[in-house]
């Protein structure tokens, strides 16, 4: 079991010819993605590597393939539109690996994708993985292992980094996802939460977060509300100067300063385990799927 | 981005605000100048990306424009949290009545911008939500529909009770909400927005911050940065296009990625030792990065040793390895280098490193303990 | 019974200060409409009639009465914003007189009063009458009588005519309801069919429909699947000329030209009553009420 | 209201759309003259409000300024539809390679702007519609949206294969609907939307018509109306603010409210009269709109009898009767008028026109009765 994709996962890609989105549609197709279609305007009808058909649109592409997912690798000025494009042609979940993307443009996207009840993951992310049956982006299959904990994090390299030690220490992940780390984005903790306490496979869930915002402090709220099962969480910016990744004026319409110990103070109060170093994980977890 | 307080103040008039006359002096004598042709009491401000400007002296009433003239000359040269005030704004000094407050910015949680006024105008926003909360209005707009009449009107309705001023400060709501998109803002308010006693609306001051992304499709937008305001060496990161702040520890940081970044910071910290630097090289493979990375971190005389913590997802660490190769070869290093490198064409990266002369590893924890050790001049 | 609007309407009216609105706030509240509120922005504070309070938004007027139904009486200009706004306050039923709305717009508002779940009736419609319990908008009262029949029109002047016609016959009225004649508006016939269908004191419905567009193909349509109650209809506009209310565009659009001959086939394979002359719905409605 | 075709080129062209060069003659002198300074064939179009202009002779194709002349003297004060040509778009002849349509209307069904496009342009989409439905691509737009990007490229792919013709007709598509929205349109249409044989994009022809509703707040538009293109007497009504429509009976029709009008010249006609008009007077009350309505029903001659049919609601019946009283007396009738009223402030109108010599009933029924038979000669 996993949350959000599968092997089912029938994957279109936004800007599949591009120098991105062509290395990592092999790094997908290798790990064993169904990779359906791609989209590059003005290359419909030819195959990309010989066996993916190419559409000049995502309209084109779902009604050729019946692609359930998109993943998005074209460049900042051009993601809002294939974000919404998507969103409109009916795939289910759209994943935006892009970085850069206009904050204002997400203004407009995100009540786009809502009021189709799409789901959204990204801008700026690292995308999602189940290893063992699909991955959509760019996290480094080899590092994961099918097994019993869900992983999210609003950070790439991060994930990559802490999922690596799970794996290495011989345990596993249903899904892991990065939800990416712009102010606004599809789906943010809550979702990811309540995805993986839904899912019967996850036992546990690793939870890493940034300062800034107020997400986190969101997300233990409702762990101790609504969740049983165990979380451990981390929050990366401890010793970052204040006020140079969040205005003022951010923290006072959160009624927040964003910091990480309040943050921290929040999983705390939420019951959840606390992981100082990104390898304390490892034992936090472990010790929590006995 | 920062701008100005000119610079916001002319893209806010360009779109119907009203603000009194001004212009940029970079001299005392300028200054004078500018406060001749108005004939009347003037401001003179310092131009510089700080809060508190007034407090630190850097803005003044002058009647004359001799007095204008003696104002600039104090004010053009002086430091301003650490920053060199280099340009003055002389504007003809308004009369007050009263003072408002009114900003909009980008709000995580509702996902939207969203207007705060206050009619506790002209003292810092943050006191009055701290104090009273009650006094600040938040209005949030949906930008599919831009920012209604009616919810201009209820802020103009918040702030004066008076139908006339009430519509005035509407219409100023709407100006700054389509200056505040055309511009592409993270923040811009308007602080005071001042009624004058002859029942006029002005606003004093204004400023604006920019949102990053917009800059590569806002060229004119883009165009207004001023490098000569800002940290020479967070110019010269920006430049070669990575995220870079600069610290006040010993230990060069080059990672990959913001939080994996802010992640070995917090390490380095945990094992006693001192970040020097917040540095993301970002997603992108390019030797070229590393190469800047690394002139632009040993630039800081501070920094005693230097820590590469790479995970290769999109970044190749092959490209790093290149990229430490060619840069040490071109500038022999002068403090010890520890890389931490995983992932992406490991293998490959290793044999380059190694046939180098540089040693690596690919646990996280080690190089980090490794680098603090080093910048304490240990081995 | 009667449907939208009963004695329980708290009205706010917008504009209660401007000719019109001032003159049909006396008429409604001479009929016993409860008007809780007027709107006129920069006269907050004072009161109409020396009983009703003037607010300066409709946010203040219902926080501080709790209207729940607010009908617009502003100038075209502003009527789009009148309506967003009663819509945002919080009110579940809009009912904007004003004629001469842009039809742009309209394709504005709709969404934004969709969104929010409120009822728009209008624009440039005469409003809506409970016989004996509320009035909101300007349709004469003296002209209506509390009875069975459900009346619903894209006219306002001809629903006057053909419920003048039923009262002076003695047959009373559960609501009558202008949905207006724009191109755009918030209540279509189907809306008030449904309604009026799950009214149960509602035992005969009189629908008046005009040439163009197809609303009254598909309230036919509806009649024939989902309506037990009998509906008779009408069609102004049989000896329109062609091609002078509505463009060739939009006939084919619809793939319909919207002509009276097409609407009036389409009421008698529903098997509705068809009254030739607007008297004639009074035999008609008689014939179905026994 | 209806916009001529060189007017609908101009707000295109303003908009960004690509349109061949042209300029407006009214007299063949000019036509010479423009086509002399483009140096090329041209096109010489009658600028009336009519379909079919191309059939009716009123497009001609020319080879030089003396063909210009000599065509332009032929299609000048020519007859189209009853309407008489007073103007000629003298415009450069466009190669055409491929023809296509592209139209913008506001949809009733999904209370939207919704696009039309065929390859199969240039003929009437009317035709396409029935015969090859296929052939029409539908795209709603969410004006809260506006027309995305890939909304644009996926009409643009389905006129063209050519990945750089789609791009060019997406970009088209942009600017049509951009000034579809700021001229407050109810349709634009460009057909032909031409590909050149050097493959360049050309709008051929344009039309445009305007929401009414729009005319007060848009004067630049709402000054493009052509009066003297227009049927006098419904110049003079809408001037009055009235609405109506001539048509060819006998008994002249005065009513309140579009429906009522409908469902009154109905009953003419069931009666076995013809209704001379369409007359609505609308909601508001005002004596002067009686008057004048009464001036430009009595200056049809065709009309034997009049019949008012007044509900009042908005209306007050007493205003009406004012007006009666008032325009007869100042232009004594010469035909015979029947008077229905009914609804507000009966009474007082009932008084008032009994106090003046006319007679008026309640019932709608027997006074449209009355009017026929009169009509016809009867009493």
């Amino acid at each position: 079991m996993s949350v959000f994709i599968d092997k089912n996962t029938k994957l279109v890609i936004q800007g599949i010819t591009g120098r991105d989105g062509s290395f990592h549609a092999k790094q997908m197709m290798e790990y064993g993605t169904q990779v359906v279609a791609g989209v590059t305007p003005g290359k419909g009808g030819q195959k990309f590597e010989g066996t993916v058909p190419i559409f000049n649109t995502v309209f084109d592409a779902v009604k050729a393939t019946g692609a359930n997912t998109s993943v998005i690798y074209v460049p900042p000025p051009f993601a809002a539109d294939a974000m919404m494009e998507a969103a409109a042609a009916g795939v289910s979940l759209v994943v935006c690996i892009t970085e850069g993307v206009p904050v204002l443009d997400m203004t407009k996207v995100y009540p786009f994708v809502k009021e189709r009840g799409v789901r959204l993951l990204g801008p700026n992310c690292p995308g999602l993985i189940t290893p063992g049956e699909s991955k959509v982006g760019i996290i480094p299959g080899r590092i994961c292992l099918p097994g019993p904990v869900g992983v999210v994090s609003r950070s790439g390299t991060l994930t990559y980094e802490v999922v690596y030690q799970l794996t290495r220490a011989g345990i596993g992940q249903t899904t892991c996802v990065g939800i990416g780390g712009d102010p606004i984005n599809g789906t943010n903790f809550i979702d990811c939460l309540e995805a993986f306490e839904k899912d019967p496979a996850t036992k546990a869930i690793a939870m890493m977060g940034e300062i800034g915002g107020t997400d986190e402090q969101e997300a233990a709220e409702y762990v101790k509300k609504h969740m049983k099962k165990p979380v451990v969480g981390f929050i990366a910016g401890q010793t970052a100067p204040p006020g140079r990744r969040m205005g003022h004026a951010g923290a006072i319409i959160s009624g927040s300063s964003g910091t990480a110990a309040e943050k921290l103070e929040a999983f705390a109060a939420a019951g959840m385990g606390i992981s100082k170093r990104p390898m304390d994980f490892v034992e936090l977890i472990r010790a929590r799927l006995k | 981005m920062n701008i100005h307080e000119y610079q916001a103040k002319e893209i806010l008039r360009s779109h119907g605000v009203p603000i009194p006359p001004g212009e940029v002096a970079t001299t005392p004598a300028q200054a004078e100048a500018i406060a001749t042709t108005y004939g009347t009491a003037v401001m003179v401000k310092a131009q510089v990306h700080a809060g508190g400007r007034g407090k630190a002296g850097g803005v003044k009433f002058c009647k004359t424009p001799a007095d204008a003239k003696e104002k600039a000359t104090a004010i053009l040269g002086m430091k301003i949290k650490d920053l060199t005030v280099e340009k003055v704004l002389v504007t003809v000094a308004a009369d007050i009545g009263t003072e408002a407050y009114v900003g909009i910015i980008v709000d995580r949680a509702t996902k939207k911008p969203v207007f705060m006024v206050s009619a506790a105008g002209g003292i810092d926003i943050e006191e009055v939500a701290a104090t009273t909360p009650e006094k600040i209005l938040y209005v949030p707009v949906d930008v599919r529909y831009g920012l209604p009449t009616y919810d201009a009107m209820r802020m103009g309705f918040f702030l004066y009770e008076d139908v006339k001023l009430a519509r005035g400060a509407a219409k100023i709501m709407q100006h700054l909400y389509a200056a505040f998109m055309a511009a592409g803002c993270s923040l811009a308010e308007i602080n005071p927005l001042v009624v004058t006693p002859t029942g006029d609306l002005l606003a004093v001051d204004g400023k604006m911050v920019i949102d990053d992304n917009e800059l590569d499709r806002k060229p004119d937008i883009a165009a207004l940065r001023d490098e000569s305001s800002e940290e020479p060496s967070e110019v010269d990161a920006r430049n070669a296009n990575l995220t870079f702040i600069k610290l006040d520890g010993n230990v060069g940081c080059v990672v990959n990625g913001a939080g994996l970044a802010m992640a070995t910071m917090d390490l380095v910290k945990y094992y006693g030792g001192e970040p020097a630097n917040f540095l993301d090289i970002g997603g992108s493979s390019n030797p070229e990065k590393v190469v800047n990375a690394l002139r632009i971190i040993t630039a800081d005389k501070n920094v005693k040793a230097i820590l590469f913590n790479i995970f290769g997802g999109i970044t190749r660490t092959d490209d790093v390895a290149n990229g430490i190769v060619t840069a040490t070869k071109a500038n022999p290093l002068k403090v010890p280098i520890v890389i931490r490198l995983t992932g992406t064409n490991e293998e490959l990266a290793m044999k380059i490193l190694t046939e180098n002369g540089f040693t690596a590893s690919s646990d996280m924890d080690t190089a980090v303990q490794q680098a603090v050790a080093l910048a304490k001049g240990g081995k």
